[in-house]
């Protein structure tokens, strides 16, 4: 008997140029995009540049509880309506171009707290039509946030918060390692709210600093973060973090963040020359990502961005 | 009579010996001396203290640094955990946590969001802040900001972010907020705490080579200065001892 | 004409086919015939489909296991999950899953909780069922018992554990049953399913070597036979071939 | 400078006794007990039999949402007043003591689904009054189920369910891993409720097949499953899940529970001397886990219990 080869599956390996025209459309239809990791920890930061370049506008803007450079560039390249971030701090500084941007109203930063975000995000993940909360009091953020509102639990009798879904069109993660098929696996210490956020979010794109063979995947399923069903399309992108941190490939590039921030505050008085130029450089000029490392001084010099080994 | 220390190396030691064993507790954000005063707690007198609530489970750093969400200082710790264990442990609470901000008021109240103008129209805005809830669900928090100015020693912030004892006991009551809130005000100057009768902040103990005069002087409102003010117990030679060989090995708080 | 089968052979051939490339799907909890239909799914026309739900995506066991919730059987596998997510994947359902049961009735509800009796005053009590929701927030669902008597497919069960079409469209509409509900029903002797205008459900096709008379005499109600009932088209000697070699090594379906 | 040493870290680990009469005394206060593993995989089974043989009685029995050869046991052994697990059963074969006390009236077995069992633990670890579960239609078990209720949404406006938080007193979990402070490594595919068990509960005692040196938990510390902050005791049982399964250290022993079954038919058909004398030799009679692998025919009989690899 001829017996039929068995069929192929597709792979969800894109480049970088088509997932951004793929989330740039998705995002046309309803703004909301989402980014994984944490302040200077695991951001998809290749996967934003490379939106930026495509030319998306008027973002509404999640993330996990705590972004910086990465929402302040976005806002620099003009592409940010929203912030829905509780704090946007650069942690030793403040984010330059997200201060000027909501100082002069042009854009709008919601006051939240981390358990509105998160919990929007579980409800969206868990399918349900809200997430209660009780841990908030006090504090003025509760006059302003958008997404809470308060109940008369059925349990308890109290006035208690709850919080809808949190549905992001699309979401950006950064992995160490996917197979082409998209399973995550992280390697870093902390994995942040990215699993949520894979389960919470209509469309989720992720970048890797490489793609593994399958059995990599198959020999230790238990390590794998983010299974490949919530997952619309990966690209491998080495340094795709970089300036943030890719633990244990590479730590953050605080010289090159803090030098950001210097033109970001030059332009804050009066002097965009120098953001401009920095924009230019690092992400409208680089058609791909052996570009960008050129821009930033090449492999050579990343390679002293170590992650100083857990046996320290 | 010790070594000579920094401010900041006063900051850790006056935090670390509230710390007790057992306790479970977290640094917050801004965590370099939060995170040294728990890791000399540990080393002295806590070694069943548990340090959580931050996705991340008793670390152990190589050395001190500025920030814990750094995976150099959390490859080795006992484990990681995700923002959905941390919306459980804002819910139950630590037995202390750490904050500081932009503004700090007579009643502890913290500011983080805007200095002048309203929220969506500030003069100056803020970072926020993600954890709103550990300082009510958790049994008492710290304020520790390392710099100690009369611009942000403010008698009231113009936004509260993270809420101390509101305006005293009558708010904070009807607020819902049942825990101790702030317990003390550490800075590079000297220690605050709280009248238990109003809950606004007073004077408890200048650090050696200040005085009560100059840290009024840098405060926005007055801390009810009454005769003279004690001052804080410098650290012991065993304490600078145990934190500069086992903590901050680099010598980032002296610097 | 292709080789000869055995009954469960012919189930999972059934079932197999009417799984589509690019679907995600689990085994529900008697999963031996559903996750051969799967895997002989995977292997022939769906190398996209995605198996999950149930706590494992896409596992590549050795051989076929009576249980899934097995180690032996989930070793390699894509990735693992907790009841957590499988909170959500039960709310955001799946394409189909599959279901059998103590008795099956009429219109497609099934039992697992008790026959004879009252729930706390049984007269047989049986495992009850984990998983509630994929029957009405999957697409589709397909009941597939391993025997089929009298005893087991009766008009009205004692007890709907899982809903199938409840007593048809009036009831499955105001009890917000939304989807397809139960597509098929594949045992050993038949393939039934569900009338379009009554839910009630209906012969549609006989396996080789088994006769829509003795069909209707081990089923507790009328199967609407009207004329000649078709033959189930039989395994083709590729699906065969292939279900021998790839998913099923060691001849459990034959045993 | 005389300096002082380190002060020293208590360790959890404890013997089986210790850590029975621990649970036992804590189910005298509230008798809500739950059970980690699912059906044969990763039971707590030796610290089921220590807690029946230190005379537990009247117990509140959740697990996560499929049970089969403990629960039987532990009714079996007449410890058992309530059941709150969805699903009981030997998956191959129905449970013979379950059925016959809940037939005979001995036994409560309450009418539950997955999703009030998880939502009620989640509510418990997330320290929230209530879970919303909006994917319960249809079934006689939403008639019968004790544990939820409707609530009317206050985001949709439709009629929904919603489950209080399930707080057992007492979990036991078993995990193949643990160093001496209590942090869990499972080396299993699935980890089943056993996480949010864990963060759902009062007191949580842990058996592991094997105590491993501190710096094996440092050294990976994203393989921990349920970190030491949420674990009370946790005791060294070679084979502690036996019967059932502990990858990759052994298979479930079909064979045993199989027997054991039979032995439940038998007392269901009016023949309990054949269950006595089980429940005496398993039970009652070994004072350590030494005696029980003795009593189950040796190390060398369980030997035969392969995993069966992962690259077969």
């Amino acid at each position: 008997m001829e017996r039929k080869k068995k069929p192929t599956r597709h792979s969800k390996v894109t480049s970088l140029g088509d997932a951004a025209i793929l989330a740039r459309n998705a995002l046309r239809e309803r703004p909301e995009i989402c980014l994984g990791g944490l302040f200077k920890q695991g951001r998809p930061v290749a996967l934003v540049r490379a939106l930026l370049a495509a030319g998306a506008k008027d973002l509404h803007v999640y993330s996990s509880p705590g972004a910086g450079y990465d929402i302040d560039l976005m806002i620099a390249a003009g592409a940010v309506e929203q912030v829905f971030i509780p704090g946007v701090t650069l942690e030793n500084r403040l984010c330059p171009n997200f201060r000027s941007a909501v100082e002069s109203g042009q854009v709008t930063a919601h006051a939240l707290d981390a358990l509105t975000v998160v919990g929007g995000l579980m409800a969206s993940a868990h399918g349900v039509p809200f997430q209660p909360i009780d841990a908030l009091r006090g504090s003025d953020v509760l006059k302003h946030n958008p997404l809470i509102r308060e109940i008369d639990c059925p349990f308890s009798g109290r006035r208690i918060h709850a919080v809808g879904p949190i549905r992001p069109r699309v979401t950006f993660l950064h992995a160490q390692e996917a197979d082409r098929w998209g399973n995550l696996r992280y390697l870093s210490t902390m994995v942040y709210a990215d699993q949520l956020m894979a389960r919470a979010s209509d469309m989720v794109i992720a970048s890797v600093d490489r793609i593994v063979p399958d059995d990599v995947i198959l020999d230790d399923p238990s390590r794998v973060t983010v299974p490949a069903h919530y997952i619309d399309a990966v690209v491998e992108v080495p340094y795709g973090a970089h300036p943030t941190a890719s633990f244990p490939g590479y730590a953050m590039d605080e010289e090159h963040i803090d030098a950001y921030a210097d033109l970001g505050d030059a332009a804050r008085t009066g002097d965009r020359a120098g953001l401009d130029a920095y924009i230019a450089r690092h992400v409208t000029a680089p058609t791909s990502q052996e570009d960008y490392i050129k821009a930033v001084g090449g492999a050579d010099n990343l390679a002293r961005l170590k992650p100083e080994a857990r046996t320290e | 009579m010790s070594a000579a220390f920094s401010p900041l190396e006063q900051m850790v030691v006056v935090l670390a010996r509230d710390l007790a064993d057992g306790e479970l507790g977290a640094a917050g954000a801004a965590a370099l001396v939060p995170m040294a005063a728990i890791a000399l707690a540990r080393e002295l007198h806590a070694p069943n203290m548990t340090v959580g609530g931050e996705m991340f489970f008793n670390p152990e750093p190589g050395h001190l640094y500025p920030s814990m969400l750094d995976d150099r200082a959390l490859g080795r710790c006992e484990a990681a955990e995700t923002f959905i264990e941390l919306f459980g442990h804002s819910h139950h609470g630590l037995d202390f946590f750490f904050h500081s901000g932009l503004q700090h008021d007579a009643y502890g109240n913290i500011n983080l969001h805007h200095v002048g103008g309203t929220l969506h129209a500030p003069k100056m805005r803020g970072p926020g802040a993600a954890n709103l809830s550990y300082c009510h669900t958790s049994t008492r928090f710290y304020i520790c900001p390392t710099v100690h100015t009369a611009r942000n020693f403010v008698e009231k912030v113009d936004f509260i972010t993270i809420p101390g004892h509101l305006s005293g006991p009558e708010a904070k009551r009807a607020a819902g907020l049942t825990k101790e809130g702030p317990r003390f005000v550490v800075t590079p100057r000297a220690v605050m705490d709280f009248d238990p009768a109003t809950l606004r902040m007073r004077l408890k103990s200048v650090h050696a080579g200040h005085t009560a005069e100059e840290v009024q002087r840098h405060t926005g409102f007055d801390l009810g200065i009454r005769g003279d003010v004690p001052q804080t117990p410098a650290p012991t030679e065993e304490e600078l001892t145990v934190l500069r060989e086992r903590v901050d090995k680099t010598g980032t708080l002296r610097i």
